[in-house]
């Protein structure tokens, strides 16, 4: 099925609202590909990198919102050091999870964390997933 | 001389041995670890989002106590804590608003928050106000023909602004083992993230990140890794245990603190408490170059 | 209240800044008309004089603008011009006129955006000192 | 009181836009001086300049006002139409109203405002311009080329060819340039030597070019028809009169380097000629490196010399010659591999630039035309090219896309699959430009004859894994990652320009751009000329271009000053500065002041003169002069007070 466009869907609230979380143009994106190139966990992603921002060009939030990249990106910064546009794509994947989690949408429940991992987990890892991954 | 020093939570609760050996091999130094008072968790991921100024208040309720104690630096050694921290306060300084919003949320405090106070990782005043020339100096029992990797992950070297070294190629940590008699290696996923938190959500993803990092450093030559993170530290030591279940040809390798080698080549020695806190025993590699 | 629109007298070096400030033109920069351009030649050729008596006109701001030291098309203009803009807020503080209202900048043919930036923050710097005082005073 | 006719243009609705013309010609309708006004769509037109014509007479105006764009743009057109109209040039004044007035302003009413005050200025300087004759001063008809590479040949072959005398300067002891490095040149094959050879010949046979080559430009003085340049001529320290070119000397000397022509992979000795083809064709010595220049010395060579062509002691020579234009040629540089930290900072001796691999494939170069790689001699199976390396990234590297590299890479994509059958060479590409007559087709019948693989993504990471290079890349059209064992990476270096023509760039004050490029005095319609008259511009100081558009532009260069020395004489504007003799005081500031020695006390008179052809009118022995003896000609201090009391009033 093809994707209808229209000026309303390019330019949609939601693309103003990851630019403004972010801090970043979705437009500056040129689509070379270095972030998707480094990033480290980028098999496990349904989208690539460069095609969230690629999405976000035409205003294809569905799709971001609903990414499971977004959970997967564990904001190493890869991506934003070598953008040869100094685009902070982890940025624009952290706004994405934020406008999920301010919605109570997270990918992660505290309650199912097996018994056996939580008596040797760090506490960083359990406050930073908390943080980055509760809604 | 004494250096104000900010622990955070997990060297408190997991890595014990990162922070007892940290003490341990500034004594040698010369120098005290003066752990701060009133401390609490810094948070330990930053929130990249631009407005999102609450989640950045435990990071600075930190450096405004470190104000209120008149230090003007703090000394960390996770290097969660050191990135999170730096983060905060660049996010919250270089803008005014930011900084009224902020001082105006934390309300209660008795003091306005400035951002006077200095964040130093460990291996930057090793290198810099210790230098790796007077720690060779020191060396007690040279770490010879142990081939170390070094594990900077990303917080230490990224973003750049706060890499400890050239972001894309640092040296800091080959150069320290080196200088303590060690066969430094840089080994080529040394700054490839180990999935960090990921490792409660999506297991898999951490096991095979460490598959393939602990991998990168044994084709390399290594025999151990070193590193100054904590989750790191977790992600590719005790998640070996079902990386070695996932994969079965895979072999496990040795992960330390950097500071527990360093206290061994110090002759500070190794604690015997130090080898509970591994999943990957430490003790044969270091008994086989007659370390201990 | 109608919102006070300041005159400021700018002096352009032909080969610099007035260029310019024609690439800003073409680049569709915007800044406020109360830029008002004088094409020299150089910006040594700028007798203080001129400055003055602009201030004395009724002149809220003068600014000039030449290539950057060592760029000068005429080899030295421009440290001439340097000099005599030092010499210059001297005489403007023990005349009593507002030092602060002059500005020097260096600005190249290929910095439109630089043109375009200095405009704009000259402009409401001059705003935010208000209508010059020493219009109509004195004549020399 | 002269009778002062205003042209408003429209420009369409570049200046309409913004500006209410009609309320501006009522406005300005009843200023004193202004005879007649009218505005019309567009005053450049020829319809808008016989409205000129044709109302000078009507009206009999002496002067004219055309208030539209940027005096640099239409300037002479309008002087033109003043002259046909046997009116002086001089009696024209226009008003830019576009470029700094209606483009930079958004609110009508206030541009319009503006623009009524900019007209007025113009008006008031035209009120008090004289009327004035060029000043014509002699015409040196030769020329001087900075750089030695394919562009400054080929300007120097077209002036030559033209009966003018050209001085061909180059800092490194050969002609030749990077072109002669090259292999092959897209699209057609050719090699790049065979073609380049001939040419170099011809500079160095040809009658009417002198070549100083291991030289350097020390400074031009002077300005148009009328320049003196100073050449530093380094010495070689052999005599090229007796030199034979035997090679007794090479054997002996015991001092390794890496060669500058083979790109670092090869070595030469510290007395070399640079390449077999060299012109001028003689040995030269390269002091940094030479043991004769050391308290010890050695003397091998020397020794060695028959014809006893040698001589260290050789001290640089100066010339000074009298020239009329310049042309710049001063080349490029490849963006060093040192700054790539994802792609090892150049310390993988297998990941190489495109200069590098351009060695490898020549037939004279460090392993004779056959695909070997520099660090073990194997030959490359598996081989990946990387575009935009340094190239399209203002983050970090260099902002603009530097033309040349999707097609360079893809000429030695195919020419490594015609050395090794059996090997498969991978692209890894952004877009591919290929713009140029007949690339497109090359760039086909490449993928599909030769089975090159392209990738579209960049390459984050490269890594070196036993004896393989490991690259980290992407497919943006399959979203696959790829990882490739190479056993050899090619990194499509971007250019910049040549590092060390900035020295000479700065001296001639040429203007250029925030990368370092030459500017041109107008991107579509002055594209060999520089802003500063006398001087031209070829090949890639200017931007970066590939061999055919640098030798189509060198030839327009040369075709430009052609037409500049086909002149008898030059005209010298007539804006310089004047002295009136009553106020001189005779106290020689200005002499001091004037960069050009224009200004010379009369020791008779006790006063200062101008000495019109050498004074350049940039008015900065005006603004000196204590008793205001000084003027420039029609931008006197009364005409600019005029204009700023204009501005100041209110």
């Amino acid at each position: 099925m093809s994707y209808e466009i229209s000026r309303n869907i390019v330019r949609n609230e939601l693309v103003g609202k990851i630019e403004e979380l972010s801090g970043q143009n979705v437009f500056d994106c040129y689509q070379c590909g270095t972030c998707s190139a480094g990033c480290p966990v980028v098999e496990y992603m349904d989208i690539m990198p460069n095609q969230v921002m690629r999405l976000a060009q035409f205003g294809a939030t569905e799709d971001l919102i609903n990414s499971k990249t977004i959970w997967i990106c564990s904001a190493c910064l890869q991506c934003s050091t070598r953008c040869p546009k100094g685009i902070e794509v982890a940025k624009v994947m952290e706004a994405l999870r934020s406008i999920n989690l301010r919605k109570r949408v997270g990918t992660l429940d505290p309650n199912k964390i097996e018994t056996e991992d939580l008596k040797d987990l760090p506490p960083i890892a359990l406050v930073g997933a908390f943080r980055k991954l509760t809604g | 001389m004494n250096l104000p020093y900010y622990p955070g939570c997990t060297l408190k609760a997991n890595a014990e041995n990162f922070e007892d050996s940290a003490i341990k091999v500034m004594e040698i130094l010369g120098y005290q670890l003066n752990e701060m008072k009133d401390w609490v968790c810094c948070g330990t991921v930053f929130s990249m989002t631009t407005d999102d100024l609450m989640l950045q208040l435990a990071s600075i309720r930190n450096l405004l106590r470190a104000e209120e104690q008149n230090l003007n630096e703090l000394v960390v050694l996770c290097s969660m804590c050191y990135n999170t921290l730096q983060r905060a306060k660049k996010f919250i300084t270089e803008d005014e608003e930011h900084l009224n919003k902020v001082n105006d949320l934390m309300y209660k405090e008795n003091i306005l928050y400035e951002g006077t106070v200095d964040i130093v990782h460990l291996l930057t005043v090793l290198k810099d106000r210790i230098t790796f020339d007077k720690i060779k100096e020191k060396v007690k029992k040279p770490l010879s023909s142990l081939k170390i990797g070094g594990y900077y992950g990303c917080l230490l070297v990224r973003p750049k602004e706060f890499a400890i070294d050239d972001f894309e190629d640092p040296s800091i940590i080959e150069d320290l083992f080196s200088s303590l008699g060690a066969e430094s290696i840089a080994f080529p996923y040394r700054l490839e993230c180990c999935g960090a938190y990921q490792t409660i959500t999506k297991k898999d993803v951490t096991i095979k990140r460490t598959y393939e990092i602990i991998n990168s450093a044994r084709r390399a030559g290594c025999e151990a890794l070193v590193t100054s993170c904590p989750l790191c530290a977790f992600n590719l030591d005790q998640r070996q245990k079902e990386t070695a279940e996932e994969f079965i040809e895979f072999e496990t390798m040795p992960v330390f603190y950097f500071t527990e080698l360093m206290s061994v080549a110090l002759g500070g020695g190794w604690d015997k408490s130090w080898s509970k806190m591994h999943y990957v025993d430490p003790r044969p590699i270091l008994k086989e170059k007659r370390l201990i | 209240m109608k919102e006070y629109k300041p005159k400021i007298v700018c002096f352009l070096c032909k080969w610099c800044t007035s260029a310019g400030a024609d690439l800003a033109g073409t680049s569709r920069l915007k800044y406020p008309a109360s830029i008002l351009p004088i094409r020299v030649m150089c910006s040594s050729r700028i007798d203080p004089m001129f400055v003055v008596k602009a201030f004395l006109n009724g002149a809220d701001g003068v600014f000039i603008g030449g290539c950057h030291p060592g760029d000068c098309h005429y080899h030295e203009g421009n440290y001439h011009t340097r000099r005599r803009f030092a010499m210059l807020t001297k005489v403007f503080d023990t005349l009593g006129l507002d030092s602060k209202r002059l500005k020097l900048s260096w600005i190249s043919a290929s910095e439109g955006t630089k043109f375009a930036k200095v405009s704009n923050e000259y402009t409401e710097k001059i705003k935010s000192y208000g209508e010059n005082p020493s219009k109509w005073n004195v004549f020399l | 009181m002269k009778r002062i006719g205003v042209f408003i243009c429209h420009c369409g609705i570049n200046i309409k836009g913004t500006i209410d013309v009609e309320k501006l010609t009522e406005e300005l309708a009843e200023y004193p001086g202004v005879a007649y006004i009218e505005n019309y769509i567009f005053m450049c037109s020829e319809p808008g300049q016989k409205l000129i014509r044709d109302t000078i007479v009507e009206h009999k105006l002496d002067g004219v006002v055309v208030a539209a764009c940027s005096p640099t743009l239409h300037e002479t057109t309008f002087q033109d139409a003043l002259d046909e109209m046997n009116i002086n040039r001089h009696q024209l004044e226009i008003a830019n109203i576009r470029e700094q007035c209606s483009w930079v302003h958004d609110d009508i009413e206030e541009a319009t405002r503006k623009a009524n005050l900019i007209i007025k200025t113009a008006v008031e300087k035209l009120k008090l311009n004289e009327s004035l004759i060029p000043i014509s001063a002699p015409l040196t008809k030769r020329v001087l080329i900075i750089g030695g590479g394919i562009a400054g040949i080929q300007a120097a072959l077209d002036i030559a060819d033209g009966g003018y005398e050209v001085i061909l300067v180059e800092k490194e002891p050969s002609i030749g340039g990077h072109m002669i490095q090259l292999s092959e040149t897209f699209p057609t094959l050719d090699c790049s030597q065979c073609i380049m050879t001939p040419k170099m010949v011809a500079v160095n046979k040809h009658k009417n070019i002198k070549l100083f080559a291991n030289s350097e430009v020390e400074s031009i003085e002077g300005f148009v028809g009328n320049f003196k340049v100073n050449i530093k001529r380094k010495p070689q320290y052999v005599d090229p009169d007796k030199c034979t070119i035997c090679d007794d000397c090479t054997p002996v000397c015991p001092v390794v380097v890496p060669s500058e022509y083979d790109e670092g992979m090869s070595w030469r000795k510290a007395i070399y000629i640079p390449f077999p083809q060299s012109i001028p064709a003689t040995f030269t010595i390269d002091t940094e490196n030479c043991l004769g220049f050391n308290p010890i010395a050695c003397t091998k060579c020397s020794d060695a010399c028959e014809p006893d062509a040698i001589d260290y002691d050789k001290k640089p020579e100066y010339f000074e010659e009298e020239i009329g234009a310049v042309i710049v040629a001063t080349g490029f540089d490849l963006y060093p591999v040192e700054n790539m930290a994802e792609y090892g900072y150049g310390k993988y001796p297998d990941v190489l630039d495109g200069l590098q691999f351009e060695r490898i494939l020549s037939a004279t170069g460090p392993t004779g035309g056959e695909m070997h790689r520099p660090s073990d001699g194997k030959v490359p199976k598996e081989i990946v090219f990387i575009q935009c390396s340094g190239s399209r990234d203002p983050e970090r590297h260099l902002p603009y896309c530097s033309r040349i590299c999707c097609m360079y890479t893809i000429k030695h994509a195919k020419l490594y699959k015609h050395k090794v059958h059996d090997g498969q060479p991978y692209i890894f590409y952004i877009d591919i430009r290929s713009g140029g007559k007949r690339y497109e087709e090359f760039v086909q019948q490449a993928v599909s004859e030769d089975g090159i693989v392209y990738f579209r993504g960049k390459v984050a990471r490269i890594y070196k894994e036993a004896d393989k290079m490991i690259v980290h890349g992407i497919d943006t059209l399959t979203s696959k990652k790829i990882e490739i064992k190479a056993d050899m990476v090619v990194l499509a270096m971007g250019i910049k320009p040549n590092n060390s023509a900035e020295k000479v760039i700065s001296n001639l004050k040429l203007n250029t751009d925030e990368n370092g490029f030459l500017i041109e005095a107008h991107p579509k319609l002055r594209p060999v000329e520089s802003l500063q008259s006398g001087f031209y511009l070829a090949g890639t100081a200017q931007g970066p271009k590939d061999i055919p558009d640098t030798v189509s532009q060198a030839s327009a260069a040369a075709a430009k000053v052609l037409a500049l020395l086909s002149n008898d004489e030059i005209s010298h504007s007539p804006i310089v500065a004047i002295v009136n003799e009553e106020l001189c005081s005779g106290c020689g500031i200005c002499v001091s002041t004037c960069p050009y020695g224009a200004r010379e006390l009369d020791e008779i008179k006790k006063i200062a003169t101008v000495n019109d052809v050498l004074c350049e009118g940039c008015g900065a022995c005006i603004s000196v002069c204590p008793s205001s003896a000084a003027q420039q000609k029609n931008l006197t201090d009364e005409q600019i007070l005029n204009m700023v009391k204009i501005y100041s009033y209110l």
